[in-house]
């Protein structure tokens, strides 16, 4: 076994050779030609992340040779990948802060989304006002019999920083106070929904899209969540989803962007992924 | 083999005093680190012979055994002073190969320890790393080393089954077998017998003195009688005290070391007064 | 394959095989009698063959190989040093020492890295789960070593050892969807919390525990045994007053392993602690401890926030070398001392 | 348990004579006994307990999802909730466990040979032990960001199954170093020394007699490594990243199976792939330990 172990030695070692050489190789090609290859990186919100998959499965389809690869990985991690070069597209469910303005990014909206606030479908508060939904979340009430409920101890549920949710939640219902830090965060919107749905006491937010029935929404100011509440721009907490490119959109990047704000996808995946097509929001 | 029959036609006796020893050990000490385990031997070992060494247990005649093939160099920290010439030669002199030696010097343990492989691959082991490679002549090789240990006729028919399955006796004459591979000079026998049943050791007895007339024999045993009946020559090795070189005592014929010992130590010894 | 016994110029050419390589050295002799054959015959002795340069290379070449194999153990160790303190090194700079480790704050988003209430974190999940795990692994170990009959044992050990197998992110989902609900169910609480870490925690070093401890019981003679039960022990006795003392550096060495694998474990803990980034107020309010806070914030890190990422990892390797170094410094005081 | 408690039943049978302190004394004795060793026996059912449920759990959860495993395994995940089927985590997880293995069977296995058979007792073999102690005891997260520094970064190979590999490779190199060297210290010395006794040099006694007699121990560490290795998250996530992508070249990322399992059960979306994918992983870690497990027992069968 011993002298065919020699040679196997030898084998990985070149396999690393050969490996290493070609990676150099193949980084070069790749940042040399990433905006004209068959290849599109996209990258970013995990709330964009449904829209993002299914158009470039379609995408994909139609095009056959050409390949988009789709990663969720939070939003701030989507503008730094296509701030740095590593993403052709970033994808964000929040607006670019101002340091990030030096990357020189240019923002196409694709869709309207609004969060949701959710409880478990025992609790019988059915609405709160923002000033309360804003004390819940920096930890001044922590029962809900201070806010008309039963007597029970409130599980706030945030969400992490990477989330866009959480920025666009924190901008519009905290105006930017901080979060009460003794809160459990969770990285992922259906982690929230399910814990949401599993224990009595808590709340959480998560986008209108992955409201499902485990839980319950709650009509903020007295103005529930629906469809005609958000186009209309009642209902006080909603955003735009973006997609951002380094310049204007180019090649297939700009393909892409042009078939995400096509019909095809505004009015059947976004819509399905539960978020509003742009162009309806601006009516 | 060439020289064995060289002897015979020049008529030389075969145990014959005019003929050089096999092996010429002088002032040999041993040391294992700083303790000193074998102290000043010297003894001539007996071409074509069988030579016994006897002692009560950790009187370093194993130690002594294992210096003529330095099997002892695979213990760290151990060295020896001295010189053991074999046919002339010290096989501790400068930039001597001891695996080459060793391949001269055969070596069969009192554990029998075939290799975890077939019974074929047993023998054909050892000249498949002194470089013999074609099938048929291993084929060869493998039978008349079998044959001459006497385990051919048991072992025709299941060559390929792994070594260990034999019996305890049989592994040792496979263990013979496959030293005989090889074609050593001499053969050194650490208690060959001490690990296997009463029948079997007959076998190896008697295979000894079929071997002797072309192999040099050295044998260890802590049994005076199988001394007594195998050896030509025996050497009494003894350890004084704890912490003492063990030293040779005494080395004569076998016929005179049992009757008539020249050394009282060597005397309450086989009398059984001690060990 | 080249001939390991192949002599260089030493030996005559062609005479590579050892039957015939012998008829060759054995020929002169006859013809030489008496004591001048101790005489090395005339030109140079071609008998005893020395070491070839050729196999002498091979085999030193061979060992030197293998000396650097195993040297790759430590260079890993180098690497992973010197690799992330690179990384991780600056925020101790950046921040001060006190700052990084003193701070109670870690709000990456306003600049704060404190990593105290982090360890104080982590060393509570670790303890709490060693307080439940360490006797159930023990006892596991006595129940093989001594308890169980050989046909329960070959039932019960695969099972331990199958545990340690499992992959803690398979731990982390049991813990989550199985566990959290029912804490959840029974605290009022969201179910994440130091309980839930400790329970999930404790299954994890049970296998760790138990195998080192069984070695170590294993390894008391059974001599030992038999005087304790001469003198009319029981058992439990013998178990209590024999064989723990005896094998009482294993087990140390045993709890210590465990205690490094609960604090360095990941995506089990990340499941139900709850990630807040303070010490908890009890023991069913959500936590984040220093290996959760890298899986969870570095995807998103950038700057600072991942230098300080990486000066946690620090943190959590020189911990776990700190975990070694005491074992070894363990059983050479147990060595001593027997 | 039963023999000794016969035993001092008999005592205390045969003590008439003694006084009744004595007697309490045997009785409390035989009490404590009986309890001390019942808690016990709980212990280990208890942690029988807890695989029995942990794997029920997973195999009840996991079934319904792997009700059509062929599409399951072999299908691509689709759709905004990955759902369909894993196969391009399958082949990552095979793929970057499979390249570790490569590269560090000859590396442990030659390190282990150096520890066992060459290596003198000293400054430099307890440096290499302590170290590869240590490298055993490394948080796998800390792998995972040391992976991310050195070969992903600074490397420049990227998130890809090689990095991901000599990553693992650094976890499984203690582990198959440890039971390598004890499988080659437990061929006996009697074995050795025939070899030698034939002429043999250091290499050739190795190569020949000491590492095919250890052959089937060395496979089962290897084994159990891998299964190691194939159920790590944290190294591989830094390491290859999470797109789903089922690499051909080694230079290709990828997202393997515990990582499905945890994006899945963090992001919360699809438990039940998550859930599949974790009955697939522990029969996949499981058939590694059984298969070491059988090695092991047809050697000493063999063997003995």
């Amino acid at each position: 076994m011993s002298s065919r172990m020699v040679p196997s030695r030898r084998f990985a070692s070149v396999v690393l050779a050969v490996a290493l050489a070609s990676s150099t190789l193949g980084m070069a090609g790749c940042s040399r030609g990433a905006q004209s290859s068959t290849q599109l990186r996209v990258t970013g919100s995990t709330t964009i992340l449904p829209i993002a998959e299914i158009a470039s499965e379609m995408y994909q389809a139609s095009h056959p040779g050409v390949k988009v690869l789709v990663a969720g990985i939070g939003s701030s991690a989507g503008i730094e990948a296509v701030g740095n070069g590593t993403a052709d597209i970033g994808t964000s469910s929040r607006d670019l802060k101002p340091e990030e303005a030096s990357l020189g990014l240019v923002d196409t909206p694709i869709a309207h989304d609004a969060i949701a606030v959710i409880v478990n479908p025992s609790n019988r508060v059915a609405g709160l006002s923002k000033g309360q939904i804003a004390e819940i979340f920096e930890g001044k009430v922590t029962n809900w019999k201070q806010v008309g409920g039963p007597d029970l101890e409130i599980g706030v549920v945030n969400r992490d920083e990477a989330s866009g949710t959480r920025e666009a939640f924190s901008n519009i219902v905290l105006e930017k106070r901080p979060f009460d830090p003794t809160a459990a965060v969770l990285p992922g919107t259906g982690q929230v929904r399910f814990v949401v749905a599993q224990s009595p006491g808590a709340v959480g937010y998560i986008s209108v899209g992955f409201v499902d029935r485990s839980v319950k929404a709650l009509s903020i100011d007295g103005i529930a969540p629906n469809e005609a509440n958000i186009a209309s721009k009642r209902y006080p907490i909603s955003r735009l989803l973006h997609f951002l490119t380094k310049g204007s959109p180019k090649g297939l990047a700009a393909e892409f962007l042009a078939f995400v704000l096509s019909p095809a996808v505004q009015d059947s995946v976004v819509r399905d992924a539960g978020f509003l097509p742009i162009a309806e929001g601006a009516q | 083999m060439s020289e064995t029959l060289a002897e015979h036609q020049t008529g030389v006796p075969p145990h014959g005093h005019a003929e050089p020893d096999k092996f010429d050990v002088r002032k040999l000490d041993f040391f294992y680190g700083d303790f000193q385990a074998l102290g000043d031997i010297t003894v001539g070992i007996k071409r074509h012979a069988v030579t016994a060494f006897i002692g009560p247990s950790g009187c370093g005649k194993s130690t002594f055994l294992r210096c003529l093939n330095r099997m002892n160099d695979l213990i760290p920290g151990s060295h020896a002073e001295g010189t053991v010439l074999l046919d002339g030669e010290d096989v501790y002199g400068p930039g001597v190969d001891p695996v080459d030696l060793r391949r001269r010097v055969g070596m069969i343990f009192q554990q029998p320890n075939p290799f975890p492989m077939s019974i074929y691959d047993n023998v054909a082991y050892g000249p498949k790393l002194h470089g013999v490679r074609r099938k048929a002549e291993l084929d060869e090789i493998v039978e008349k080393a079998l044959g001459r240990a006497n385990l051919w006729k048991e072992v025709k028919d299941i060559l390929p089954r792994g070594g260990l399955t034999l019996s305890g006796g049989q592994q040792q004459r496979l263990c013979i077998a496959r030293v005989l591979a090889v074609e050593p000079e001499v053969l050194l026998m650490d208690e060959p017998c001490s690990a296997i049943d009463p029948t079997s050791v007959q076998k190896i007895e008697d295979l000894m003195a079929e071997l002797k007339d072309r192999i040099t024999i050295v044998i260890v045993t802590h049994n005076m009688q199988q001394a007594a009946r195998v050896s030509d020559f025996t050497a009494f090795f003894l350890q004084e005290k704890l912490g003492e070189a063990a030293k040779l005592v005494e080395f004569d014929r076998t016929a005179v070391l049992f009757t008539s010992p020249k050394d009282r130590r060597t005397e309450d010894y086989i009398t059984g007064r001690f060990g | 394959m080249t001939d390991p016994l192949d002599r260089g110029g030493r030996a005559t050419p062609g005479d590579r095989r050892p039957a015939a390589d012998l008829l060759h050295r054995e020929a002169p002799a006859p013809g030489v009698s008496g004591p001048s054959a101790l005489v090395p015959p005339a030109g140079p002795p071609t008998r005893l063959s020395t070491i070839s340069r050729a196999t002498y290379l091979k085999e030193a070449g061979l060992k030197n190989l293998f000396l650097l194999c195993a040297c790759v153990a430590v260079a890993g160790v180098l690497l992973i040093f010197l690799f992330v303190g690179y990384r991780g090194f600056p925020i101790f700079g950046k921040l001060g020492i006190a700052a990084f480790l003193g701070g109670r704050t870690w709000s990456p988003s306003a600049g704060s890295f404190g990593v105290l209430s982090l360890i104080i974190n982590s060393l509570l999940a670790t303890l709490g789960a060693l307080a439940i795990g360490a006797p159930l692994a023990i006892g596991t170990a006595v129940f093989l070593s001594d308890v169980a009959s050989p046909r329960v044992r070959e039932l019960v050990r695969p099972a331990v050892e199958l545990l340690a197998g499992i992959p803690s992110v398979v731990y982390g989902l049991f813990g989550l969807l199985a566990l959290r609900p029912i804490i959840a169910k029974t605290s009022g609480g969201l179910g994440f919390g130091l309980a839930a870490a400790w329970m999930i925690l404790a299954i994890m070093v049970v296998p760790t525990i138990a195998a080192i401890s069984e070695d170590a019981l294993r390894s008391v003679p059974d001599g030992i045994r038999e005087a304790s039960y001469a003198m009319g022990a029981t058992k439990w006795q013998t178990i209590w007053r024999v064989l723990l003392p005896a094998a009482r550096v294993g087990i140390i060495d045993a709890v210590i392993l465990g205690m490094g694998r609960a604090i360095g474990e990941t995506m089990a803990v990340l499941m139900v602690a709850g990630n807040a980034a303070v010490v908890p107020a009890g023991i069913f309010k959500p936590f984040l401890t220093l290996t959760t806070v890298i899986v969870l914030e570095m995807p998103y890190a950038s700057g600072d926030h991942r230098t300080a990422l990486f000066g946690v990892a620090i943190m959590l390797f020189l911990i776990s070398m700190a975990f070694v170094a005491s074992i070894r410094l363990i059983s050479r005081l147990g060595r001593e001392r027997s | 348990m039963s023999d000794t408690g016969g035993r001092s039943e008999k005592t205390n049978a045969s003590a008439s004579g003694v006084p009744p302190t004595r007697r309490r004394e045997l009785v409390d004795k035989r009490v404590t006994n009986a309890l001390a060793l019942g808690v016990i026996w709980c212990f280990a059912l208890a942690t029988v307990a807890a695989l029995g449920s942990l794997l029920l759990y997973v195999v009840i959860n996991g079934a319904r999802e792997l009700a059509n495993p062929i599409e399951f395994i072999f299908s691509w995940p689709k759709g905004v909730n990955a759902e369909g089927g894993i196969w391009p985590t399958i082949q990552s997880t095979l793929y970057a466990t499979g390249l570790a293995m490569i590269i560090v069977t000859p590396i442990a296995v030659l390190a282990a040979v150096y520890l066992a058979e060459y290596a003198v007792q000293g400054r430099l073999v307890s440096v290499i032990r302590f170290a590869a102690d240590s490298l055993a005891s490394v948080p796998s997260i800390v792998m995972g960001l040391f992976g991310l520094a050195l070969f992903v970064e600074a490397a420049g190979i990227g998130f890809s199954a090689l990095s991901a590999a000599l990553a693992l490779s650094f976890l499984m190199l203690p582990i198959v170093m440890r039971t390598t060297e004890e499988a080659i210290r437990s061929v006996p010395k009697y074995i050795r020394w025939g070899s030698y006794g034939l002429g043999a040099s250091k290499w050739q006694t190795v190569s020949r007699v000491v590492l095919p007699a250890a052959l089937p121990r060395i496979l089962t560490g290897l084994l159990l490594a891998t299964g190691r290795a194939a159920g790590e998250t944290a190294v591989v996530i830094y390491t290859m990243g999470t797109s789903l992508n089922a690499p051909i070249s080694p230079l290709e990322g990828g997202r393997t199976m515990p990582v499905h399992v945890m994006l899945m059960a963090m992001e919360g979306i699809n438990l039940k792939a998550a859930y599949g994918t974790a009955l697939l992983l522990v029969i996949m870690v499981l058939a590694f330990n059984l298969t070491a497990r059988y090695i092991v027992r047809r050697t000493r069968r063999m063997q003995g």
